[in-house]
């Protein structure tokens, strides 16, 4: 269909918003499991804290989050300033920044998913994998993650999928800027606030849709993978 | 090398106490349900760190509350065969029962996986996942994998209770093998008599929590009193004897002990080795006069010394064998038939097949020398 | 060289659009732009964004900036104006007479009257003032269904959602399921004035020429086509 | 603190969001808990795009999902004419379509938490009830759904705190009515529109997080109940 | 209640082709490790669907894949002791043990909550949750959750495999009741031979999937060409009597039976009942002339029939005791030195006290008519 053609710029911002989706996801990953282990197994002061940290961008508008990302990581802002001259980071009006406003929006999602199946794991396992000489941290790898493979891909997916949607906190943060900052929702923003705009929005969000769609069948498979290996093997019925 | 426990811990209204020191190879422990064996191994394991209380192997300090010593189970290269299993459900078989060793100082893999693999007979489940396997499948895998981790101390949480009497057969002179020849120490949980006669130099009875007796298990098997827990038809009593020589035309072994010759089945081992039976007291008959034209091989003179009337028919009778104690189980009815009261001087018949392969052990007091199996019956 | 970055309240995005294709088309230079809210991109410049143009939907977020001193003053012009017409689904419209005290309320019966919103977005502000010269504001106040922004609210008259709504006449024109029934005196609310400036920090050299090439008259048919009027 | 008290209309808001929040929380819980059910358990035709559908609401940019649900649910939408005609059930202009886009908004949290908790189920223990005497109905009720609480109780602060935060698609959808459809978010984001509103925005944007925070914090603490009492009881280490 | 089962079921490389039919009360399935025993057990219960088959119980048809016919397993009432728990984690053991009650019509509310309580010793721990139970005390809630869920047919998947000696002589007794006077028809799954041999009237011997053997306890019991399934040890084999009187002074019963009286502990039923009394061939002792002067209270006239010589010094021996078949087991050399061969007549000599609880079963070869326990030993 002609009508789906994409332009130069939509094409870019298809890109884009891939690249920013997958790399929210997977910057968030290890922060992500890390917050999750933490939340799920620790008793800690300050824990409450951590968790309503964890929650904050789902509770707050994604315009204030985008705003307060602004405020932080900004080129003026505390933590951006710093990263910029120690390290050279800029997220600033860039894709990273992008990202990072993607990872931190699907962050609770991540972290409430992985959460819940390290809950679920029996830890009679892990005690068994540490009489076998296993340290906590190869226990970790060897059991611990396996088992929890199912929440993980579904944090990841669920990670992807916002990414793929946010919006309100990234064109705060780092603008709209195409090719550098501007996401396939953004741009479908910007087509609905233009007469004339609809069926340039609805095109996009279609591709947005098939893409997210396709990674949610991926992941699907996969966990349906893990899933048959892992089975409890309970006769069927 | 000496296992010493001695700890106290707490659990909802669970109090365990308890204190031992087995110089045994294999200590078994032995108790009701409910009375606290799977919660001490977990303490020797590491898995529960309790209120107060001291656990070492040989020098080796697992556990020392006052001194604030505490070994992670990692550190201890502890082979645990818990009692529910507890395989990898993401792993395959052959991974589960590899896994230990990735962690075993690579020096120290004694057991390998063929012969482990072999004697479990789990050859054809290696690529399965545990989710299918059955349940003695499941054991059977989880004994290997607690094997293959070349473990210092091995202890087995009831391993073999969901294990047909063939496959049984087939493990115990494995465990005994482990025990003998390789020399690990083993903590033996199991509710079954034979096989705790069998294995076991040490017994250890554990009631509601407390040692209500603790010893070289022939004592405390022929204990009466303590029949409530050891469990009556099992009783009997352990004479200590001495390869005198082989019958090897009938398949039966001569045995040398203070109260006179025995025959048994052939046991494979040089004259002149130690070995340890046991005589349940059900199979003892008694005669007044020495009894010709039977089966029954073994004939041994003796004079009663106890009678001990339970409930019911049965009578217990503690004989002297030239000082060797017998116990034999008989109805009131040949008590007073017989005359039987202490002093009498009688016969004690034993026949040859009594003696199953599990109620002869080779060993001194202080644990096997050199191992040995009992021919099959 | 660097492209000319514009900061542009979202609702140019065609027009400009269009003469960013006629620079390019005639220098051979590139500009890109960065279309959201008025206040997102206001608020992104204080924090320091790469912009070297900023055209604003109204005034208020350009006076913060050169408040600020964030805009070069002598660059800043009112580059187009808008108008605010009243709408009304194409299956219910009638004309109606905007004039001092019109009978909105009554038109409206028990539904609602949709608008940007009337404290935040430009287009509300000036339905509102509108409104309040006209002395009908009191009358429906209470009857009001306020959208994040004008193209929301017209989204609510195109849907037959309410009978009437306020909103740009730029958006109107161009939406096939509303007809305008009225069009607010120019003289009942303030000016409808997009500004534009060149930003302090801005380096790139391209960008002061990029702003006349916008102000330049050749561009006046490209805004006048998409309904804006034209300064200067 | 003088700064914090509340404007009338604030405080009105502030009660919207909550109960808002609240229903638009209760009324997905029996819906989400089906379709986490039926994606968790069953294999059939259409299943993957009933998953897709389901994470709509978190890929596309919530002023289309507002947009959509303004062409179905609206006076003049496919279903909302029906509703409207056949119950009287109004959503447009009222609180209750504000909890609908938050629900839809909330949806894909809450089933996600909820599936993967139905998955970690120990099939064999719903065979044992089976055997008991237990229906299916019965199973999933006494045990079931116990052993999956956690999952639900993180669904609901999910989508509890998610509609506590939505604005997208909720002002797009049923515009933004002071005491009708205005919930906090969307007063925090008039605030932020207006050159010097950042102190008003941050004002309710703490009252919004103080809010969640305590809804997080009771949802920990019925969690960890739930937990001790269905936990595996392994010895401690 | 006849129980038919004819079921072809695969799964993994596993194949399940069994057929069987049992008139009996407790029908014991016993087979190795991974013989299918458990998969049998699901699919009576409707856990499994096989390929094709049929099961019924009595008139009523379970399953009948011809048919189309699948009682799906809510409707089935069948009480199921798992081989691993299953418990609910949820639930307070109370409401664990309660759960089947809910389901259950209230009618047929057979067994009460005390009882069972008492009965499994699990009074303490009826608030508790199982997840902090020994191994031993979950197997006893979930014996006594299938019980209280008033079944019409009870799947015990080796019940008592985690329990001490004491706990199962006191619930085996309990399953006898259920089996005699409740009538429930068992299905019950042990490697522990001595259990099926007490509780058994109906034997099924599963061999990888397929059935080895089914029929009578007895018969397959004493069948010398099983005994690498049935276990050697415990093989003998069963004699019919009928009470004859009791002799109330010594707490002994007199059985007639076709080869002569026999004294067992008392047997609490009336004079004239028929009991099945199984003869371990361990257990008898053979002599060429009467004996006298012995504590054995049984003596039997026989004739060697048939020398069965196995390997290693033991060999078993059929006597023929006035048509009624009977094992005897001794060594090779007794055989030669009392010069056994077949048409020998000799005697059998058998202590009282071999006759344990577990070797009496009242019933006749239809299934116990009334009920009854043997004395305790
Ligand atoms: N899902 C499955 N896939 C493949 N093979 C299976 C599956 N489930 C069971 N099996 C195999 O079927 C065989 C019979 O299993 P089953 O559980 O019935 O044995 P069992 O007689 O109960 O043994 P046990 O006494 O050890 O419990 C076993 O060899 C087992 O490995
Ligand atoms: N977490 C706990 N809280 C309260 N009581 C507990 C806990 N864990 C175990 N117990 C109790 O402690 C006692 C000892 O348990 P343990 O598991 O050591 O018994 P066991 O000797 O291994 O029994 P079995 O032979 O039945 O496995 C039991 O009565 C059990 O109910
Ligand atoms: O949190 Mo949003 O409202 O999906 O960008
Ligand atoms: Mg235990
Ligand atoms: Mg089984």
């Amino acid at each position: 269909m002609d009508w789906l053609a994409l332009s130069p710029e939509e094409l870019t911002a298809v890109r884009l918003s891939l690249r920013i989706a997958f790399w929210a996801m997977l910057a968030s990953l290890p922060v992500g499991l890390a917050t999750a282990f933490l939340l799920a197994r620790y008793d800690f002061w300050g824990k409450s804290i951590l968790n309503g940290i964890v929650h904050l961008p789902l509770i707050l508008p994604p315009v204030v989050t985008g705003y307060i990302l602004l405020l932080l990581f900004g080129r003026r802002g505390a933590i951006g300033e710093f990263l910029d001259q120690s390290f050279g980071i800029v997220f600033a009006f860039r894709w990273t920044g992008a990202a990072l406003a993607c990872a931190v929006m699907g962050f609770p999602l991540m972290v409430r998913a992985m959460r819940l199946s390290i809950e679920t794991v029996d830890r009679r396992l892990e005690q068994a994998a540490g009489t076998l000489g296993a340290s906590p941290f190869m226990v970790f790898l060897t059991v611990t993650l396996p088992l929890i493979l199912p929440g993980i891909i579904a944090g990841m997916i669920l990670s992807f999928a916002k990414a793929m949607g946010e919006f309100g906190a990234t064109i705060t943060f780092v603008s709209n800027i195409p090719g550098e900052t501007q996401t396939l929702p953004s741009a479908i923003y910007v087509f609905t606030q233009v007469p004339g705009g609809d069926a340039g929005a609805m095109r996009l969000t279609l591709i947005s849709v098939a893409i997210s769609m396709a990674a949610l069948i991926a992941s699907e498979l996969l966990a349906r993978r893990v899933a048959s290996r892992v089975g409890q093997g309970a006769p069927a019925t | 090398m000496t296992l010493t426990v001695d700890v106290s811990h707490r659990q909802g209204d669970f109090t365990l106490e308890v204190r031992f020191e087995s110089e045994g190879n294999l200590t078994a422990l032995f108790g009701r349900s409910g009375s606290g064996k799977t919660t001490l191994v977990n303490i020797v394991a590491g898995l529960i760190r309790p209120v107060r209380g001291r656990v070492a192997l040989g020098d080796l300090v697992l556990l020392d509350s006052e001194r604030g010593i505490f070994v992670p189970p990692h550190r201890r290269r502890i082979g645990y065969v818990f009692q529910e299993g507890r395989l990898f459900p993401h792993l395959s078989v052959r991974q589960n029962l590899l896994y230990g060793r990735w962690f075993a100082p690579s020096g120290e893999r004694r057991e390998a996986l063929d012969t482990v693999i072999d004697l479990l007979g789990i050859a054809s489940l290696l690529e399965r996942r545990p989710g299918s396997l059955s349940g003695g499948e499941k054991q059977r895998v989880a004994i290997g994998r607690a094997l293959l981790a070349s473990p210092r101390l091995l202890l087995m949480d009831e391993p073999l209770a969901s294990l047909d009497e063939g496959r049984k057969g087939e493990i115990l002179p494995y465990i005994e093998r482990l025990r003998d020849q390789m020399r690990i120490p083993i903590l033996y949980v199991s509710h079954a008599v034979g096989e705790v006669a069998r294995l076991a130099s040490t017994l250890v009875l554990l009631n509601e929590g407390r040692v209500a007796a603790a010893g070289p298990t022939a004592d405390i098997m022929g204990r009466l009193d303590l029949f409530p827990m050891t469990g009556r038809a099992e009783a009997g009593a352990v004479l200590e004897t001495r390869i005198e020589a082989h019958e090897a035309d009938y398949g039966l072994t001569l045995l040398r002990s203070a109260a006179g010759m025995i025959r048994v089945p052939r046991i494979d081992m040089e004259a002149g080795t130690p070995v340890r039976v046991r005589i349940r007291a059900r199979d003892v008959m008694l005669a007044l006069e020495r009894p010709s034209g039977i089966s029954a091989l073994n004939i041994l003179e003796a004079t009663v010394a106890e009678l001990r009337p339970g409930k019911g028919p049965i009578v217990d009778i503690r004989l002297d064998c030239a000082g060797t104690p017998l116990l034999a189980r008989v109805t009131r009815r040949s008590v007073e038939t017989l005359g039987l009261r202490p002093g009498l001087a009688l016969y004690a018949v034993v026949k040859s097949v009594a003696f199953e392969r599990r109620s002869i052990a080779a060993g001194t007091e202080a644990g096997g020398e050199a191992g040995g199996e009992a021919a099959d019956l | 060289s660097e492209p000319v970055t514009l900061f542009a309240a979202a609702s140019l995005r065609n027009a400009l659009d269009e003469v960013i294709a006629a620079w390019k088309a005639e220098t051979g230079k590139q500009a890109r732009t960065s279309y959201a809210g008025s206040s997102a991109l206001a608020k992104q410049i204080e924090q320091g964004a790469p912009a070297d143009i900023f055209i604003s939907a109204d005034l208020a977020w350009m006076d913060h900036l050169q408040k600020a001193g964030l805009v070069k003053p002598e660059t800043r012009s009112n580059l187009l104006g808008n108008s605010i017409v009243l709408v009304s689904p194409k299956a219910e419209a009638k004309p109606v007479e905007i004039g001092p005290g019109f009978p909105l309320a009554s038109l409206l019966g028990d539904r609602r009257l949709a608008m940007a919103d009337t404290s935040a977005v430009p287009a509300g502000k000036y339905g509102k003032a509108a409104l309040q010269s006209l002395g009908v504001w009191e009358a429906v106040e209470g009857r009001l269904a306020q959208a994040e922004n004008v193209r929301a609210a017209l989204a609510l008259v195109s849907r037959g959602e309410v009978p009437y709504g306020i909103v740009y006449a730029t958006d109107a024109a161009a939406d096939p399921n509303v007809v305008i029934v009225g069009h607010f005196p120019a003289g009942s609310h303030p000016p409808i004035i997009y500004p534009a400036a060149l930003l302090a920090e801005s380096k790139n050299p391209d960008a002061a020429a990029f702003l006349t090439h916008v102000k330049s008259p050749k561009m006046k048919p490209v805004f006048e086509k998409h309904g804006f009027t034209v300064f200067n």
